[in-house]
């Protein structure tokens, strides 16, 4: 039990808390804060498995970006009219199906050669990882960046405010 | 260069090059129609082109492939682009093209919706019908014969007559579930084939070579002719065509009748046979049965039919019971005729659809009720429908007479009780047809309303559709020889796939 | 020496399924969204783990595509939400039926 | 000699092909002398033909038609002395008729038609005579049967015209079912299509087989020549125009049935239990028709009753294996019938359409001309000596009477009760025609009766023929030459097989020939004018009757509409509405059912909501997973 064992399962342990507390909150926005948490956590666990270029854009993109953009879009159309009872019967066959697959991937896992074996440490700097990034996959983040570029252009389209006239014309 | 260049394969998707450009101007009716028009007329053209410089080329007589492609495609599941032409596809080609120009003049006026996806669909179905023609690998040859269904399904469903939707239904249902037997018998096939030579392909002359048990081979060879007899149609399974022959426009009746039936006959001739000699043999009485009941059954139920269109149909059904008499006994002669006759059918029944479509454009109705005393209105259809007819009912000296009469007298050599019943089954053909040319085009309607009815002859237009037509039947009544001799080197070779 | 691999896939497949249940379970598509992000997140773990152990940085190379991918199937999977909710006044999955056959 | 036999076939042909494609916008006189040029011509080259040909046979091909595999249809003609009389009979009758349907037709707008036709007729009909491929003589054979069907027909808007035209087309199609059969069994037994070579192989077919073939090839014939049981057409095609019904339903159509036995003859001659079916059969329908035209009004009726009739003569001596005789038949019936045809043409056209003969009267004062032409085409077909008529009729009742069989005694004996009822039935046509009688309406009597000279006049020929038939084959035994009977003598079966002795030949020509004169003075007594119970109905019921039933044809037409075509017509709505839409089709149906009643199970699966897709999702992804554990954990 290294120093590094003991790192890694307590934040595993937050992750998991944090994530669970999550999905199970009524309201959206006390999701979002404690997936905030749980990114956070993600995060540091990227950077003990050597990845520290992703740790931060973990923490940027994910903790940051994305779940800011939740945040506002909560706020924007603050409509929780549709929301969950939170009865039994809606979580149960979730549930239910979720330990049966937990229970066969941890076999699995299990089952794998070499999963027993400790990851030894290791650390990709950020310079590294580009350098390997834009020799070796240079095409498709160029692809990933057009995608973005959609995404944008998609978001802004459907976000646009439509005219009286078209809404008019759709009713 | 005839060697070389990719003939077949632009010959295959040329139609569907101006199929895309006739969807993208879709706005643009007129100019769809002369780009289809152009488009299937230089397909045509290039067939023509084929025939000719090969008739001086090549000896047609030793049933070699004319041409044939063969590349590479899928190549982990021994999968082959693989295209072949001997003297029976050619003329088969030969009829398509043909076939799709008319379609198109006759579509002319007919059609007024959706212009530019009518001759999309068009196109793309003689694209389809093209490859199965020419297919030489099997799943290339499912591939087309699955994607002919399609458009077909479209055209009937969207420009069909009044009940489009039960008659469209009804049609790929069919037309699928024959199609899925035969995809399952396709793979255990090339499984078999693969676990014995373990060569994993769809060509159709290695799979030729299987050896196969004798109750595997009939299953498989069960599930192929589920397929085909559903296509060609034979007697039990036939009760798809009427309705979608019907419902269809009259472009789609031409395709269906003229080319969609074919390509189940040709499939069995081409496949069928070949692929599963003996379960073949062991199923010949049964088709020889149902090829006469078809002849019967069909012309006595034309009989009673009040729609033109639909009597029509059900004489669809009676000659290719003579078609597939023919293929059944599997002798020169009876291929030979049972080949030419595909062709007839294709012409003289094109020929009749497009008539009786010019009919509902006029009177707007298609009961034969309502129709008579057109040769004093209309001397010129007159004329034209009773060429037609008399060239169905089999008069020698057009074209139907030499198919029959070849399929006849061939089968007498193995099965002379067939000829007699195939003679009088002509008898109940006279019947009907004579019957339904009577009340169209001699005797007055009863019916007041459309007695005084004001009708215009036929067109220019239409003459140049209906003069080919009459031509090439003319010339395959008089002149056979030609196709014969088209056929004879592939025929020879077909025959000794089962000796 | 970390902990063992499989360890970390047990993490990784707990967050996907945590995931997996929350966009079942509950109704509001913002929620749904949001299990969505997780399994995402999840998958981009057990690919850090896997690069570490074959000390190869395709992995991670993925995990940047996978953070591209989420952030844009966000952006435009937000846009939607809005744009629904302005049409429907709700943000109920279940309130979209109309596929029932 | 080719160019000669291709130009005398295909004249017609080349007409009626011109006449089809732009007769519509040639100018009325330039179509009629292109419709009677090209008979004209072959004409012409059948003389030419019959001028070089000599004592030679000629078997040459003009086309190839059909080859596959051992089988060859190749357009070949075959010219012996019998197509070489009957190329000249079919060219020299057929002009004739041409020349007079110009006339005949002047009123009617749809002549390219009619011409047109009639062109393609005579092309068929010379097929028929000369082919030499059984193919290509069944190419004119269903040519004829559809030119005869289209000009039965040609007044098409009456239905009852249109109807009479298919019921021919169908009835003679029956026929040609067992023709068909009959040539694909001698592709079968002897490997040949060709008369020549068949006839020369014939002698090695068996018994049997030759039998079934000559009885095919008999059913054949009797749908084309109208015999028993296929009658009921001919007398219904009378629908048809006058010249229509002279050139196809009396010279040469219905004959063709008797020409293709007489061509086939070594085939049938192989059979003597076929010949006697033949020659029953035949004798049996002369006198049914005989019978019949005794009852009928319609003086068009009687004449096509009476074709029948006569036609069966020369079914009559082929049965008893004279060809010469049966062939002298045809010739003279040719000529004597088509006379009669004309004549009777002339008649209803000056009447204005009357056909009814006890509507006539009086017409050898009006139509002095046609009365005479039509005399002579009477006793003609009255068998009166010593017109042409007698000595053709004669010479088959004297070899059917000198056939060795007992049975043809018998048959002889009916075929002259037949003989004496033709005098009989002729001549009430002609006296209740031609002669006065007062009791017509005058009114009728008043009523312009102008037919063109030319019409008239056109049958000078004929009926000098019908006059010097004779002269073809005087009998020797009064001192004649038996022209014919040396020209045919060199084709299968021209000489008869049991010759009469010369003795019996003198008494029987002697005594039926005192006979027919009998019976026409007899029909004198019953039919002339002054005749007592003419035109008016009697009393007797059982009179009525018989008039009724001579009239009707022994109701055979009336079996058949009840006996099979209303059967078929409903069996036709039955198997359609009941089995194809009910049993066969209902069965795809029942199992689109058991398909639905599935579906229907599946539609409460799908219930549109987004939550249930997605729980599918999760547990279609634990299913893989865990088969993909279970998968692995046993392979391993």
């Amino acid at each position: 039990m290294t120093l590094y064992a003991v790192t890694f399962y307590v934040l595993a342990a937050i992750v998991v808390l944090s994530t669970l507390l999550a999905i199970i909150q009524r309201q959206v926005i006390h999701a979002v804060v404690y997936l905030i948490v749980s990114f956070f956590a993600t995060g540091l666990l990227f950077y003990l498995l050597g990845a520290p270029f992703l740790a931060a854009l973990e923490v940027i993109i994910y903790a940051g970006a994305i779940m800011v953009l939740f945040l506002f879009i909560v706020m924007t159309v603050r409509a929780e009219s549709g929301e969950d009872k939170g009865e039994i019967y809606q979580w149960l066959p979730a549930v239910i199906l979720g330990i049966i697959s937990l229970f066969v991937g941890g076999v699995l896992i299990f089952e794998i050669p070499g999963s027993k074996t400790g990851l030894s440490t290791g650390m990709a700097t950020p310079s590294a990882f580009g350098q390997f990034l834009f020799k070796n996959y240079w095409f498709p983040v160029e692809i990933a960046s057009f995608l973005l570029l959609i995404g944008l252009v998609g978001a802004l389209y459907l976000g646009r405010r439509e005219s009286r006239k078209g809404s008019e014309d759709r009713r | 260069m005839i060697n070389n260049f990719p003939w077949l394969t632009t010959i295959i998707f040329l139609p569907l090059a101006g199929s895309f450009l006739a969807l993208f101007f879709a706005r643009r009716p007129m100019f769809c129609r002369w780009t289809s028009l152009w488009v299937s007329l230089a397909d045509l053209f290039l067939v023509a082109w084929l025939f000719t410089s090969n008739l001086q080329r090549h000896s047609w007589s030793t049933g070699k492939w004319l041409l044939a492609e063969d590349h590479p495609w899928i190549e982990s599941l021994g999968i082959r682009y693989s295209l072949g032409l001997d003297g029976i596809s050619l003329m088969l080609i030969f009829l398509t093209t043909f076939l799709t120009v008319l379609c198109i003049l006759v579509s002319w006026k007919e059609i007024n919706a959706k212009v530019g996806t009518f001759h999309f669909f068009l196109l793309f179905l003689e694209t389809s019908i093209m490859g199965v023609f020419l297919a030489t690998d099997l799943f290339l040859f499912y591939l087309f014969w699955e994607i002919q269904i399609i458009p077909m399904f479209f055209l009937i469903g969207i420009w069909g007559h009044e009940e489009r939707v039960y008659a469209t239904v009804k049609f790929i249902l069919f037309t699928l579930a024959g199609s899925l037997f035969m995809l399952i018998a396709l793979t255990g096939l090339y499984l078999i084939h693969g676990a014995k030579t373990s060569l994993y392909t769809f060509s159709l002359y290695q799979l030729i070579q299987t050896p196969l048990g004798f109750s595997t081979e009939l299953w498989l060879y069960g599930a192929f002719l589920l397929a085909f007899a559903i296509k060609i149609p034979i007697f039990p399974v036939h009760t798809w065509l009427p309705d979608a022959h019907t419902q269809a426009p009259t472009a789609g009746s031409v395709i269906l009748a003229g080319l969609l039936l074919k390509t189940g006959a040709y499939a069995l001739l081409r496949f069928g046979f070949p692929l599963f000699p003996v379960a073949a043999r062991f199923s010949v009485p049964l088709l020889l049965a149902l090829g006469l009941i078809g002849l019967f059954y069909a012309a006595w139920i034309a009989l009673a039919q009040k729609d033109l269109k639909r009597l029509v149909a059900y004489s669809s059904v009676g000659h290719m019971g003579i078609v597939v008499i023919g293929i059944a006994v599997w002798n020169t002669m009876t291929l030979s005729g049972a080949t030419l006759q595909m062709i007839n059918h294709g012409l003289t029944t094109s020929a009749l659809f497009i008539l009786v479509g010019m009919l509902d454009e006029r009177v707007h109705t298609r009961e034969i009720a309502n129709f008579g005393g057109f040769w004093k209105k209309m001397p010129g259809f007159s004329a034209f429908f009773l060429f037609f007819a008399m060239a169905s009912l089999g008069l020698p000296g057009l074209n139907n007479f030499v198919g029959e009469f070849l399929v006849l007298v061939g089968t007498i050599k193995t099965w002379p009780l067939v000829t007699w019943f195939g003679f009088a089954g002509l008898v109940l053909t006279v019947i009907y047809i004579l019957t339904v040319v009577q009340k169209t085009v001699f005797e007055e309607t009863r019916n007041e309303k459309f007695r005084e009815q004001p009708l215009a002859d036929i067109t220019v237009r239409e003459v140049l559709i209906l003069a080919p037509l009459a031509l090439a039947v003319l010339f395959i009544g008089l002149h056979p020889q030609p196709v014969l001799d088209l056929f004879e080197g592939p025929v020879g070779v077909l025959i000794g796939f089962l000796k | 020496m970390i902990v063992p691999y499989g360890n970390v896939l047990l993490l990784a497949i707990i967050l996907f399924l945590l995931g997996a249940v929350c966009s079942i379970s509950r109704r509001n598509l913002l929620m749904i969204l949001i299990g969505v992000e997780i399994m995402l997140n999840a998958a981009g773990l057990a690919f850090v783990a896997a690069s570490l152990k074959w000390r190869l940085l395709d992995g991670q190379a993925f995990v940047l595509f996978i953070f591209a991918v989420a952030a844009s199937e966000v952006a435009v999977g937000l846009a939607l939400i809005v744009y629904s909710q302005r049409r429907t006044g709700s943000l109920n999955a279940d309130q979209y039926n109309q596929m029932k056959g | 000699m080719k160019t000669i036999l291709f130009f005398l076939l295909f004249f017609p042909f080349v007409g009626g092909f011109i006449l089809a494609v732009i007769g519509r916008y040639l100018p009325r006189r330039v179509a009629e002398w292109i419709a009677c040029a090209s008979v004209l011509g072959s004409l012409l080259m059948a003389s030419l033909a019959f001028g070089a040909a000599g004592e030679k046979r000629y078997l040459l091909t003009l086309f190839d038609w059909i080859r596959v595999g051992d089988l060859s249809a190749s357009m070949t003609v075959y010219y012996d002395h019998l197509a070489a009389i009957m190329a000249l009979m079919v060219t020299f009758v057929s002009s004739l008729i041409h020349l007079y349907s110009v006339s005949f037709m002047r009123d009617d707008r749809d002549y390219v038609r009619y011409f047109c036709y009639m062109n393609l007729f005579v092309f068929s009909m010379l097929v028929i005579t000369l082919a030499d491929n059984l193919v290509f003589l069944y190419l004119g054979w269903e040519g004829v049967g559809f030119c005869s069907y289209i000009l039965i027909g040609f007044w098409y808007s009456d239905v009852a015209n249109a109807t009479a035209g298919r019921k021919a087309f169908v009835l003679t199609r029956i026929g040609d079912v067992a023709f068909g059969i009959a040539i694909a069994l001698f592709f079968l037994i002897l490997d040949q299509l060709s008369i020549f070579s068949i006839n020369s192989k014939a002698a090695s077919l068996s018994a049997g087989t030759a039998t079934l073939l000559a009885l095919l090839l008999f059913w054949g014939a009797v749908g084309k020549s109208a015999q028993l049981p296929l009658i009921v057409w001919l007398p219904d095609a009378m629908a048809g125009p006058t010249p229509v019904s002279a050139l196809i339903h009396a010279a040469t159509m219905v004959t063709a049935g008797a020409y293709l036995l007489m061509r086939l003859f070594p085939v049938i001659a192989l059979s003597s239990n076929a010949m006697v079916i033949i020659a029953a059969v035949a004798a049996f329908t002369g006198l049914f028709a005989a019978l019949a035209a005794l009852g009928q009004k319609d003086i068009k009726r009687i004449l096509a009753y009476s074709t029948i009739s006569q036609v069966s003569y020369m079914f009559l001596g082929i049965g008893a294996g004279d060809v010469t005789g049966g062939m002298y038949h045809l010739l003279s019936h040719a000529f004597f019938k088509a006379l009669l045809f004309l004549g009777a043409g002339c008649v209803i056209q000056a009447l204005h359409e009357e056909h009814d003969i006890f509507k006539m009267g009086n017409l050898r004062q009006r139509l002095p001309a046609v009365f005479w032409l039509y005399l002579v085409g009477s006793v003609s077909l009255a068998a009166i000596p010593p017109f042409g008529g007698f000595f053709s009729k004669d010479r088959i009742l004297l070899s059917t009477f000198g056939h060795p069989e007992p049975i043809y005694k018998f048959l002889a004996l009916i075929a002259e009760i037949g003989a004496v009822i033709t005098v009989l039935y002729t001549f009430r046509m002609f006296f209740v025609a031609f002669l006065e009688r007062p009791s017509l309406q005058e009114d009728f009597r008043k009523k312009d009766l102008k037919i063109p000279k030319f019409m008239v006049w056109i049958n000078a020929p004929l009926a000098i023929l019908a006059i010097f038939a004779a002269s073809l084959n005087f009998p020797e035994v009064f001192g004649g030459k038996s022209w014919l009977a040396h020209y045919l003598a060199s084709i299968p079966g021209g000489i008869p097989l049991s010759p009469a002795s010369a003795p019996l030949e003198r008494s029987m020509e002697i005594g039926s020939g005192l006979l027919n004169i009998a019976v026409l003075i007899a029909a004198y007594f019953l039919y002339r004018p002054e005749a007592r119970f003419l035109g008016r109905p009697t009393p007797v019921v059982f009179r009525q009757r018989l008039e009724e039933l001579l009239s009707s044809g022994f109701y055979l037409d009336r079996l058949y509409q009840v006996a099979l075509v209303k059967p078929y017509q409903a069996m036709a709505r039955i198997l359609w509405l009941k089995v194809d839409e009910g049993v066969v089709d209902d069965q795809f149906d029942a199992t689109a059912n058991i398909f639905r009643f599935f579906s229907s199970g599946l539609q409460l699966w799908t219930t549109g909501r987004l939550s249930t897709y997605l729980k599918m999702l999760l547990l279609g992804f634990t299913a893989i997973v865990s088969a993909l554990a279970l998968g692995w954990y046993y392979l391993r």
